[in-house]
This record gives C-alpha cells, structure tokens and sequence, in this order.
C-alpha cells in the first residue's frame, strides 16, 4: 500500500457533483500523475461535508485546508502549489463571511465548530465505495461485538438506554420499536430501512448514504440480529441515483467479506439487504405507506393498529427505521449507550442532522447536540441571515413543522421544545426566513406541497387541505375577510384531529404556526389588502410619482404588458388592470419614479 | 476477497488498513500529536526535503510514532534548508534546519521521542504560511 | 364485441418481458419493474402497463393507479431536454417560483407538458439536495444553479441552438 | 375470547376484545355515522380503509379523533361520539366532501336513497363555506350499456374498489390519481366497456352515492307501452318478486309476486310473463346437456368438458370471457332465461299472436346489471333487432310503480298470462345460490334414473349462504358431484381447479353476485345490510314450495312447447333459439 503523505478529499455528495466536482477529482489525478505524486498524493471522492452553499469542496490533510468553489480548471494550481510547494490557493480558501478574511484551517470554521458528528462521523471523510476505509474507522466492529458478546435482549436494551429516538420525524424511542418487533413471534422478520426523504430542504438521510453507506448496511445487520429478521429491506427513493450506486457497491462488498450473507462472523446468524425503489410520494415516508409500496402497491398508509412491529411488509413483523437513526446504531453499541446519553438533553439524547437553508449566509448540513439552541444553529454556524437582512422566522421540520420566531431564537432544540414551540423536529429541515418573506405565502407553499402529496385516502386531507390552499391563495390575493381566518384555523383543527397518517395530521401546521406568530401579518393581507413583506405579488401596486417622473418613456417602452401610458415630456401613468407586476418598469426607471405600494 | 471471519478476522484488518485514515484521524485532532511541517519550496525541493519528508513518514511508522506530517511552502530560511518545524503536543513549534536523513533520524529519536533538544535549532523568527 | 388489442413492437414487448422476468414476474416486484421500463422507454405508455400487468398478473386498473399515484411516473414522453425546476424550501425561499414561471412563459406549456416540437418537458421536483445553488434547475444530467428569472432565455438557448 | 370493559357516551359496555367502537357502540344503541365504512357480514367483506372520517369520535387520553370503524376498544376506554369537538369535526369533514361533490340532488338517480345525503341531512349541513371559489373534480361520465359512471360524485369511499377486486377479483376499478384527484376508475379511465367488468354491478350495489348507477331504461319502457303499434311483452325474473316489496316498506322476504304482475298489468303491459318459464326451459336444456356430457363421459369420452358450468348469469359468463378465455367451451351452451324468453317471445309467442318480430317488444325486469348488456349482445339479436329490447331493474320498475300512483300494498295479487307465465319451483329457485343447480337435478336426476323424486324434492345439501359448498348427489348409484360458488372471487378459486386438473365435479354452478340474484346489483339496496339477502333467499325456497310443479320438465307449457314448435331438447330448432356460444374477450397483447 502507497504511503500516502497526503489527501486530497473532494466532495462527491450530490450537490458538489452538481458543480462538477466529478470532473475536479479526475483533473487533480491527472495533474498529479503529470508531476508523478499519484504515490504520495491520494485523491478520495468522499460523501458531502455539508458545507453545500460553497460547493465544490475539497480539503487537503494533514493540513486542514478548505477550498471551496473549486473548478476543475484550478487543479492545476493545487497541485503546483499546494501539493508541490506546499502554499495554500489564498483566493480558493474559505471566507469568514463577516470579516471576509481566508480561513487557513477548516477547523477554525464556525460552520464546523459547535459541531459534534455521530452520524455523519465519515461524511466527507472516507471514500464510500471503499469498504476498508469504513473498517479502518472501526467499521463492522459493532456488528462483530454484537454477535459475539451481546445477546438480542442486551441489544435492545442498550438501545433502549442510549435514547435514540427515531430522526424520520415522530421521535419514537428506536429502543422500544425493536423491543415490539422482537416480542412478535414469527417466522420471518424484516429491517427496513427509510430512506424516502421527502422533506423539501431536507437531504441528510442521502448525505449518509452518500457518504457512509456501510453505517445503515451494519446498523440494519444488528437490528436484524435483535430482533429476530434475516431480511433486510432499503425504501430509497429512485431520484437518488448516487447514493443507490454507493449502496449497490456497499451491500456487494460486505458480501464478499462475509459481513452480509449467511453465518456472519461464524455465528449461525444470517442477514441480507436488498434495495426497493421509491417512486415519488413523500406519503411513503409514513411507515405503513411504505411498506405498502414496497409490496408494489400504491403508497396509502393504514390505519395503526396494527403496527409494523405486528403486521408490516408481507404481514410479517417488520422494523422501520429511517437512515439517519441507523447511522447513531453502530456508534451507540461501539461506544456505549453511556456515552451516547450524555450527548443532548433530558428526553433527547444524541446529535441531530440538519439541513440548515434558506437565507442563511451558510446552507448546508450540520451535525449539533440536542440542546443547542436556534441562534447557534443559525447565527454562529449559519452566520447569520443573508445580505444582513433582519431575521424574521425558522421554518423547522418541514411541511409538517411549523414557523418559529424571534421569540424561539433561544430555545434548545429538542423533539418536545419544538413541539412545544408549535413546531416539530420532523427530519431536520431548517429554512432561516428574513423580511422579505411573507408568512402567509409561506404557510401557502407548505400546503401546496402537502396537496400534491396528499394520497388522497382520506377526506380531510384530500379535500380539507385543497381548501385551506385555496383560502390561503385568497388571503394573498386580497379577496379574504377577517371572518375567514376563524374559517381557516377550524380547518386546520378539524385537518389535524381527523386525518388518517402523519401527514395529513401535521399538514396545517404551518398555517397554525403561522396563524399564531405573525397573526397580524394575516389580518394585514385581509383588512388592508396589504402584504407587510412586500412579497404577494397580487397586492403590491406599481405607481409612478409625478414629481420624479420626468417623461423618459423609459418604463412605458420596457412594460411587456403595454400598461404604461403618458406622452413623451409627461407624466406617465400605470393602468393596475393592466399591470402584471412584473417589475419591469422599476428597473427601466432612471429616476426613482416608479414606486411599490 | 477474504470473508472476515470473527472480530479477531476484523482486528487485524483494521491494523493492517488503520494507515488508510490514520493521516486523516489526526489531521482532526493535529494538536494530540506531533506535527512536522517540511518546507517544500522549490527550493527545499531541490536541496532534498522530499527525501526527509519521505524518510520522517517511513521512520515515524516504524518506530510507531503517531506523527502529522505535512509540507509547508517557504519558510525562510531559504541559508538553512532542508527546514523542518517540529510541533510537540502542548508544546511551542521548533524549526530545524539543514535537515538531512541523519539529522533527522537523530531529531526522532531525541527531540521527538524524547524532548531532548539537538543542534540545529533557528531562531523563530519566521512567518509560516499559516499566518501570511 | 371484439376483443380489446393492445400492440406492441416485438422488441418492445420482450424488453417488458425480460424485465418482468428479471423480477421473478413478481406482482409485488410492480414499482421496480416499472422503474426499468420507464427507464427503458422513456415513459408508460397504456400498453407498456398493459403488458406489464399482463406479465405480473395484475390487473391494469392497479397498475395504472399506481403509475398515476407516484411522481416519478409518467404517461408523456419528455422532451428531448427535460428541464425540472427543483421547488424544495431552499429553492422557493430563494425564488424558485419567478424562476418556474419564467419557464413557463418562455416555453409555453405548464408543468407536466412538452413542447409541440418535443425539444422540452416541464417537471418540478423536490429537492435535489443541492441547496447550496438555490434555485436549482436540471436540464437532462446538468444542473444550473443560482438561477435567476433573466438566466431563463439563456439556459434555453443553450439547447435551442444545438437544432441538428 | 377476552372481554373488555369500556363506556361510551357514559353507557358501560362490554364487549369481546377486537371489537371496533362502532360495533360496541351499536350493542348499546349509539348509531355513530359512518360512510366509507361497509361490512356485508354474511359474505366476509368488510370495507374499512378508515377514509371518510365521518366516524370520528373522541377517546380519552388520545391527542386526536378516532375513527370509530376502525379503532378496536381496549379495556377502561372512554368514548365520547357527541362532544362539540367530534360534532364540529364530523360537520367540517361532511362540508369538506360536499364541497367537492356535484349539488344536483333534484335529478340525481341517487336521490333519496343516497347515504351521503342523509348524512347531510342528519347533520343538518346547509351551506358549504367556501363553495363559491372551491374548486370541484370534473370527469367524464362513462355510459356503459350496465353501468353509469359519474365520477365527480365519488368520494373515494372504496367500497366499488373493495367489491371488484376482492370480492369479485373483476380487477376493473382501481384508485387512481392521488390527493385531490384520486378517484376510482377502470385503468387510463377508461370507458367501463373496454375494460374487463363484467357488470356485475356490485359496485353500484354498494356505492353510496350516485358515482356509480344503473343504465335507466324507464324512459324506453314508458315509450314502448305509449307506443299503440307495439305489443309489449314484461318477463320478471325470479329474485325481483322476493325484493320488490321492499321498496314499498314490506319486510325483507316479502313475496309480492301476484301484487308485481298486477302493477304491470296495470302499467299497460300487454302480456306479462314470467322468466321462471324460461328457467324452466333452461333446465330441460341444460339438464339435457349435462346427462349428454355426462354419458359420454362415463362411456370413457375423455374429450368430453366436465365438469360443466352453468351459463345463466352474464356478468360470470363475462368474467370467463375475460379472463379464462381458454375454458370458454366448458360452461353449458343454452342461453340464459332471459335470452331464451326472448327468443321464444319473438318467435313462438309472436307466431301465436300474428304479430311481426319487430312490432314485438320485450322488456325483461331484472335483479341485475349485467342483463342490460346480455340482452344487447349480438348473437342475441336478429337482423339488429334484439331478443329482449331492453332490461329494466326491480329498482327501476319500482320508481315506475311509484311515478304511476299506485301503491303496492293496495295491489289484489293476480296471475301471469299464459302460456309463458307458467312455471315451476324449480324455475324460481333460479333467484337464488344453489337455486339452479337443484332445479336442474331435479330434473337431471329424473331423467338419468327413470325415478321420481316425490317427496324427496328438496336438496337441502345444495342449500345455503356459503361461498363455495360442494354436495354429492347418489343418481342411483352413479355419485354425482356438484359444486356451486356465489361471488367470482370464489368462482375463480373452482375455475383454476378444473384449469389445474383438480377438480372432483360434475357440474358447477356459478353465480356472480352475493346469494345468487336475490343480491343482484338492480335490487334494491341492502345499505349493508346482508341479512336482507338472506331473508330473499328464504323468500325464493317458499316460493319454490308453494309451487304445485316444482320440476321443470314438468312445466305443461313447457312440454307444449316442444311438442308444437321446439321439438327435442338440444335439437336443431332449439340449438338454434336456445344455445350459443362464448368468446374470447381478454385483452391480448399484439405484436404490432
């Protein structure tokens, strides 16, 4: 084996490949073959770091470089300088975003301080087609010690001690969901693993797919062992063509190590993992749903009970877990269910990943303790809100969460503050809002999302949430009364009391979030048919100001639409049946006579 | 590919492949061990501070020493290259200079296994890339 | 009272047969064995469901409800150049929606569609995980990030141009 | 089983555990409203995807509502069915389906008799907040020659999805779409006539709403009988006297047979009938054809298709059609009574009365759907003019009972006309599962033994309400086994035996819906009740006792009728009016 002095990690997630990095990698290992280092300098295409927002990454160690928006045509200057020189690309360095300075390490990055990484521990760090490089980081060992050491119950129990609660969205204790499908006596068992992350904005569950396959492969193998199943099953969504190819080259190679397969590490236990196919339906990632389509049907939850843990795929006793509760398993048996309880807070132990976005200076996924409060999350990892516009809400756990304000900035996070703050932990989405955004439209875009996904099972989903959408088109469009509001918080009640799965259950709470924190925000676009954001387009007016109009025709020329009028010398005027509110006008404008109302 | 057969099977394994990641372990946590920086300007280059850098990465590994090594660009002292700076954990840098494989065999053994000081020592009155 | 026909290109209908083989002509093999004929063909047409049900022993009415239940399904042929627009958070919150509009406008059609000339298809999807680059628009393989309304004629034309 | 303790609405109760709170509530006299919900017990279906969230009802210590269908009881559980909070979300949820659900009650077929309505009207809803700006579904209406499909009036209940797929495992409905648009319909929506349905009708039978109908016809038959050139002719098929009655407030099981032949006489119909003549004929026929295939089998003919099927129901004729194509040639080839009706009426019968095919017109009225389409398939039609113009449902014909004033408790029972009124025992028991079958041993029996059956008319052996039964009949030593399945879910299961070579009978009786024709999809609605079919059932035997003939051969007319015109059973003049053939319906794929 080479003795490689140093690495060269580029980001191989989805987002860095989006930009490219593919290509980075292959022109870094030309370059270093051109200057005959490839013995000394290792190239690793890695899972995603996170650091999204400044795609493509690459890091160089030992020294703890961060280059960020790299292009393929700055290999060159890498490797002439950094690797061969040994001279950082000062303009390629991370920029603090405040005083706009190179960081020279990684580690002194904010976005990476007040992180602890338990779950994307090998995100970003090891190749994920390598299985040896997994197992140089203590891989398997968990698996192994489990089957040597543990009996089933000592599994679960450790489980149960750790508090691992599951990270797909309601926080059951993962402890207790093993102990019933271990208690369900059966034939023939199933571990399933979901990975039909829906959330819009939220996009861990592929990151660790991406990045540390074998830590869901090894994880499902150990619940598999307590609970009594052979047959291990991954709901992925088929939009996720990268991290089905790491999982295909990961499930092969722990077969051909015996890790997967039949008498694992001698023992008479056996276990296999095969892939099924999501097809688009975010409804999938409710448990009974899922299994329906993955028995190639159409993905409607059932009424519990009966459980999955009684009667889930084929009937079967089955365990549903999503991804990035897998990925805490082998950590917590490695480690000690001790130590992982110390991590978080009371009720919710461990770390949480978050997919931090929106108008945050630094999007990406971050990796905290339970307990770290939304201000550090936002303002010293995220940096703090874009353009340095005002903070104005954080929109956690997606479309089933709820929109949090000022007033939460301090709150720790956990599964019952959120949920106590009128919002949920749900997968782990987080998008920072600032002024500019209207919470009305917001509440809007949550429900459309649930009115496309809704599966239409049951009445209050299917109809309930179309209607509330369209009250919520109305109120942004100035056609809503006071009277209505009640209207739309009854049916986010009745929405939530009666619908049949999680999905519908939580659908109106963006609108109850929303109702409850910026009220007044509602009662504006209903009274005064005025958007305070500026951002519904229905209710904003074009006007031009006669003083500063000098008669240009400028704007009158641009407007697609025609609903400009005046001669030229004159004043202009917009004609508001006309007007399409496209902006154009403001833009022609040289004098700052066109104004937004 | 052999099947690993028991954990005993997964040790050893893990021995054999701990190299792999060992640069990248303790380049997150560089402060636990020791650093060397080799300056690696052309000009260190061609006064032989690849053959150091290779020999401390090949030496450090046999004698199990868990070390950082990494190459630095100029670091000055251009009158007494091959350089090398020596971080001991907790400790402040010292810079070497006119590095060869003896000297560095000897800086091994004394300074770094044992924090005894040896000739050769400069004044630390550089800037490393770190801080331009 | 004739007999319903459903025709099918020889090739076409042992592609479907290979596939359904492939999953042991499970019915419960139906979303991935409609995955790979997607795949294959490009959409579902009926009578690639027809077969499909045929060889699985399903009946067509399911495996048509669940063609339509899942996104990821489609009885359009796409276009040459499918463009999706990725309306996830991160991309709306950052102007995802002028963006979609814009392709609309331009091109004519609404989500779902392609154009006359079958050149383009309109899709939205959530969240291609590059939220970094928000908004995101995936034309075929290749992502454009950071796209603003007035990039919209630009990343058009790109392909307008490439006519023959 | 354990019991469990539990209190709803304060009311203590105690049931077995498993049960739902909608079943305990009921043991204490608390009717939760419920509307996607349906369990026809007595044929093991029971629909409960939990959808419509109309049973929704408040558990203590449960953060949300319960759907009380589905939500078993525990021990200690405290239910609340009338809380404002389940009052107000069962209210908001009824608005949200009406809001999405056409308003024209005054002309829908379902008027009145629409469980959505009356659960409008039980909760006293008046106005749907929002109505103006909601947008509602839009889809085509399918006209099938059975069944009408008014999808903007589905509400995604389930129970048609449930009804042709597990029931009937027809596969013709399936949901589509999803959120907002899902409905159930035939694959790419298609128009139910390309699809595989069978028009069995069971899916109209348990629609709530006016989504799914019948074809109406009464229109047709209002003309016909205004027309003075036509002599119209009314056949009634043995079920609709043992239902009919219901939609004139009798008791399930009331038998108004007399009373139904007055009210059409009283229509205007020219000559009423009875298809029980037909089913009669059927039996000599059919009968004739089993002892034929029979023989020949025992005389070691291995060509020969045993067992043999019935073929008197169209929608199972359909179904084998469709879907086992390659055992088209095993069911028997007389036609069913209603076809044989006709072909005799239009012939024999017009003879008789010196009229023209043509200024003849047939009406059949029928507990089903299917004879819509039967009587307008092609090979029952000359010269484009079919043997049976058209086929009315008791339902139907009882709407025109009530459109004409007349009410049937103040009808005086009278006869049906002759010669095709007379019948036997044996021809109504054609109403019900089993019914068929041991009218046509009765008479097989007699012709293959030379004995008479006397006292021994009854084969209680072939009797009952079990999906699938099977009896072996002792024909004078030789063991004759029979097989008899109601529903074609439990049909395909004695289809794929004789498919796979496994099967140990001689004949099979198959008929599509629950409990034979008594539970027809023209019937009046059973709203869930299966304990109504059961009572028909009963209705049909007394019938059958009542009778002074209760063999079929021993129908005089019948007799008369081969003797004037037919001459033998499955002789060329009745091959030819009584026997047909079946075709391959089932969608092939085609190389292009």
């Amino acid at each position: 084996m080479a003795n490689y002095k140093m690495h060269l990690l580029v980001c191989g997630g989805t987002g860095c490949r989006a930009s490219a990095s593919d290509s980075i990698g292959e022109s870094l290992k030309q370059k270093l073959e051109e200057n005959n280092l490839r013995e000394e300098v290792q190239v690793i295409m890695t899972g995603c770091f996170g650091f999204c927002e400044q795609g493509p990454i690459v890091k160089i160690l030992p020294d703890n470089t961060f280059y960020t928006q790299v292009k393929p045509e700055d290999s060159e200057e890498i490797v002439q300088e950094h690797v061969i020189k040994g001279r950082q690309v000062e303009r390629l360095l991370y920029k603090d975003p405040e005083k706009g300075e190179p960081i020279h390490d990684a580690r002194k990055m904010d976005f990476y301080k007040k992180q602890i990484r338990i779950a994307l521990r090998n995100c970003g760090f090891i190749d994920p087609e390598n299985i040896d490089e997994y197992i140089a980081r203590d891989g398997y060992f968990a698996l192994g010690t489990v089957l040597k050491d543990m009996s089933r119950e000592d599994v679960i129990s450790e489980i149960k001690e750790s508090g691992l609660r599951g990270r797909g969205g309601g926080g059951f204790p993962a402890g207790l969901k093993w102990d019933f499908a271990y208690k369900n006596e059966s034939d023939q068992k199933y571990v399933v693993c979901n990975a039909d992350e829906g959330d819009p904005g939220a996009f861990m569950d592929r990151s660790i797919l991406e990045g540390d396959p074998h830590a869901v492969l090894e994880a499902m193998a150990i619940c598999g062992y307590a609970i009594g199943a052979d047959k291990g099953l991954i709901y992925i969504r088929a939009e996720y063509p990268l991290a089905i190819k790491r999982l295909k080259i990961a499930i092969d190679q722990a077969r051909q190590y015996g890790l997967l397969g039949e008498g694992i590490f001698s023992t008479d236990f056996n276990f296999d993992i095969q892939l099924r196919y999501g097809a688009g339906a975010f409804v999938c990632g409710e448990e009974t749903a899922l299994i329906h389509s993955m028995e190639g049907d159409r993905g409607e939850p059932t009424f519990k009970p009966p459980f999955p843990a009684e009667s889930g795929y084929l009937g079967k006793p089955t365990n549903v877990n999503n991804v990035e509760t897998y990925a805490n398993v082998p950590v917590i048996i490695n480690k000690g269910a001790g130590w992982y309880s110390k991590i978080g807070t009371e009720k919710s132990k461990g770390t949480k990943v978050f997919a931090l976005a929106g108008k945050v200076n630094n999007v990406g996924l971050i990796e905290v303790p339970m307990g770290t409060t939304l201000r550090e999350v936002i303002f010293e990892i995220g940096g703090g809100i874009k353009e340095g516009k005002k903070f104005k809400a954080v929109q956690t756990g997606g479309p089933s969460g709820g929109c949090l304000t000022e007033d939460h900035l301090d709150t720790p996070i956990d599964f019952d503050n959120l949920l106590a703050a009128g919002s949920i932990m749900g997968s782990g989405g987080m998008v920072v809002m600032d002024e500019d955004d209207c919470m009305v439209s917001v509440a809007k875009f949550f429900l459309e999302f649930t009115v496309e996904e809704s599966c239409g099972k049951c009445s209050p989903c299917r109809i309930g949430n179309k209607r509330m959408h369209e009250l919520l088109e109305r109120i942004t469009q100035g056609k809503a009364e006071k009277k209505d509001l009640q209207r739309l918080k009854n049916m986010s009640h009745v929405i939530a009391d009666t619908s049949l799965c999680g999905l519908g259950q939580t659908a109106p709470s963006p609108v109850l979030s929303t109702l409850q924190n910026f009220w007044d925000e509602y009662v504006a676009h209903v009274e005064d048919q005025r958007c305070p954001a500026g951002a519904c387009k229905e209710l904003m007016r074009y006007e031009i100001i006669p003083e500063n109009c000098v008669g240009c025709t400028a704007c009158a020329r641009k407007c697609p639409v025609g609903a400009i009028t005046g001669e030229r010398k004159q004043v202009h005027y917009i004609d508001q049946e006309k007007c399409i509110k496209c902006g154009a006008c403001v833009e022609a404008c040289k004098f700052d006579a066109v104004i937004i109302k | 590919m052999a099947k690993i057969k028991s954990l005993e099977d997964l040790k050893k394994k893990k021995e054999d492949l701990q190299k792999k990641v060992d640069l990248r372990e303790r380049a997150d946590q560089p402060e636990h061990f020791v650093q060397i920086k080799v300056g690696m300007a052309t000009s260190g280059i061609a006064s032989g501070a690849k053959e150091v850098m290779d020999f401390l990465m090949e030496a450090l590994e046999k004698r199990n020493i868990e070390a950082v090594v990494t190459q630095a660009g100029d670091m000055g002292y251009s009158y007494a290259e091959p350089t090398i700076e020596v971080t001991r954990p907790d400790e402040e840098p010292v810079v070497f200079g006119y590095v060869d494989t003896k000297r560095a065999d000897e800086i091994i053994e004394k300074y770094i296994k044992r924090g005894e000081l040896v000739d050769g020592i400069l004044p630390q009155n550089y800037r490393t890339i770190d801080e331009e | 009272m004739s007999r319903i026909k459903v025709k099918l290109k020889e090739q076409d209908l042992n592609k479907i047969q290979d596939i359904c083989k492939a999953h042991g002509n499970e019915p419960g093999e139906l979303i991935n064995v409609l995955q790979q004929t997607q795949e294959h063909f490009g959409y579902l047409p009926a009578e690639v469901q027809e077969a499909v049900a045929n060889e699985l022993g399903l009946s067509v009415a399911k495996v048509y409800g669940v063609v339509t239940f899942y996104s990821f399904f489609t009885m359009i042929p796409q276009g040459e150049y499918p463009i999706s627009i990725c309306t996830g958070t991160a991309c709306y919150v950052r102007g995802a929606d002028n963006v979609l509009q814009e392709f609309k406008r331009q091109l004519g059609i609404e989500v779902g569609e392609t154009t006359g000339d079958g050149k383009f298809s309109l899709n939205c999807l959530r969240c291609v995980g590059a939220c970094g680059l928000a908004p995101v628009v995936l034309v075929g393989d290749k992502t454009y990030g950071r796209v603003a309304p007035d990039g919209v004629n630009d990343i058009l034309s790109e392909y307008k141009d490439n006519k023959e | 089983m354990e019991q469990v303790q539990l209190t709803i609405d304060d009311k203590q109760v105690e049931v077995p555990q498993g049960t739902t709170i909608y079943k305990a509530a009921k043991q204490v006299g608390i009717d939760i409203p419920v509307l996607c919900y349906m369990n026809l017990e007595d044929i093991g279906v029971e629909n409960k995807p939990g959808g419509c969230r109309v049973c929704s009802v408040e558990v203590e210590g449960r953060k949300n509502l319960a759907p009380a269908c589905a939500t078993e009881v525990f021990d200690g559980m405290v239910v609340k069915t009338h809380t404002m909070r389940v009052i107000n979300a069962r209210r908001t949820v009824v608005e949200f389906i009406l809001s999405d659900h056409p308003k024209d009650c005054l002309t829908c077929k379902k008027s009145g008799n629409c469980e959505l309505q009356d659960l409008a009207i039980r909760l006293g809803i008046r106005e749907i907040p929002g109505q103006e700006y909601a947008e509602m579904s839009t889809y085509k209406t399918d006209y099938s020659p059975s069944i009408v499909r008014e999808l903007d009036k589905c509400i995604m209940c389930r129970r048609c999805e449930k009804m042709c797929n597990d029931f009937q495992t027809v596969g013709a409905l399936y949901a589509f779409n999803r959120g907002f648009n899902a409905a159930v319909a035939p694959a790419f929506e298609m128009d139910l006539q390309y699809s595989p349905c069978t028009y069995c009708g069971q899916c109209v039978a348990v629609c709530p709403t006016g989504a799914l109908t019948e074809v109406d016809h009464s229109r047709d038959l209002i003309d016909a009988i205004s027309d003075p050139n036509t002599t119209v002719i009314a056949q009634t098929a043995p079920a609709v006297r043992a239902a009919l009655g219901e939609e004139f407030g009798y008791e399930p099981g009331t038998l108004v047979t007399g009373k139904m032949v007055s009210a059409l006489r009283r229509l205007g119909f020219d000559y009423i009938f009875d298809t029980d003549f037909a089913a009669d004929l059927t039996i000599v026929e059919e009968g004739t054809e089993l002892l034929d295939r029979l023989s020949k089998y025992l005389e070691g003919d291995k060509e020969v298709k045993l067992p043999m099927l019935t073929s008197c129901c169209p929608a199972w004729v359909r179904f084998i059609e469709h879907h086992f194509p390659e055992m088209k040639d095993v069911p028997s080839s007389a036609r069913s009574p209603q076809q044989m009706f006709g072909s005799v009426a239009k012939t024999y019968f017009a003879e008789q009365i010196n009229k023209k095919r043509e200024d003849v017109v047939v009406v059949s009225i029928m507990p089903c759907l299917a004879k819509k389409y039967e009587s307008q398939r092609e090979e029952f039609k000359v010269e484009d003019n079919p043997d049976v113009d058209f086929s009315v449902t008791t339902r139907e014909l009882a709407h025109l009972i009530k459109e004409a004033n007349f009410h049937l408790k103040d009808m005086e029972d009278e006869d049906f006309d002759r010669p095709m009124g007379e019948s036997t025992g044996a021809g109504v028991m054609f109403g019900t599962t089993g019914g068929v079958i041991e009218a046509a041993t009765r008479t097989a029996y007699e012709m293959y033994t030379g004995n008479s059956l006397d006292e021994h008319i009854v084969f209680e052996q072939l009797r009952g309400f079990e999906a699938i039964r099977k009896a072996t009949v002792d024909f004078n030593g030789t063991q004759i086994n029979i097989g008899i399945a109601h529903g074609l879910g439990n049909a395909r299961k004695l289809l794929e035996d004789i498919k796979e070579g496994k099967s140990e009978f001689h004949a099979i009786e198959i008929m599509a819906c629950p409990g034979g024709c008594i539970g027809g999809g023209g019937q009046p609605l059973h709203h869930n009740d299966t304990s109504i079919l059961k009572a028909r059932q009963q209705a049909i035997y007394r019938e059958d006792e009542n009778k002074p003939i209760r063999k079929s051969h021993e129908n005089p007319e019948i007799k008369k009728l081969y003797e004037e015109y037919l001459g033998k059973p499955m002789g060329e003049k009745a091959h030819h009016l009584l026997h047909t053939r079946y075709f391959d319906l089932s969608r092939k794929i085609e190389i292009e």
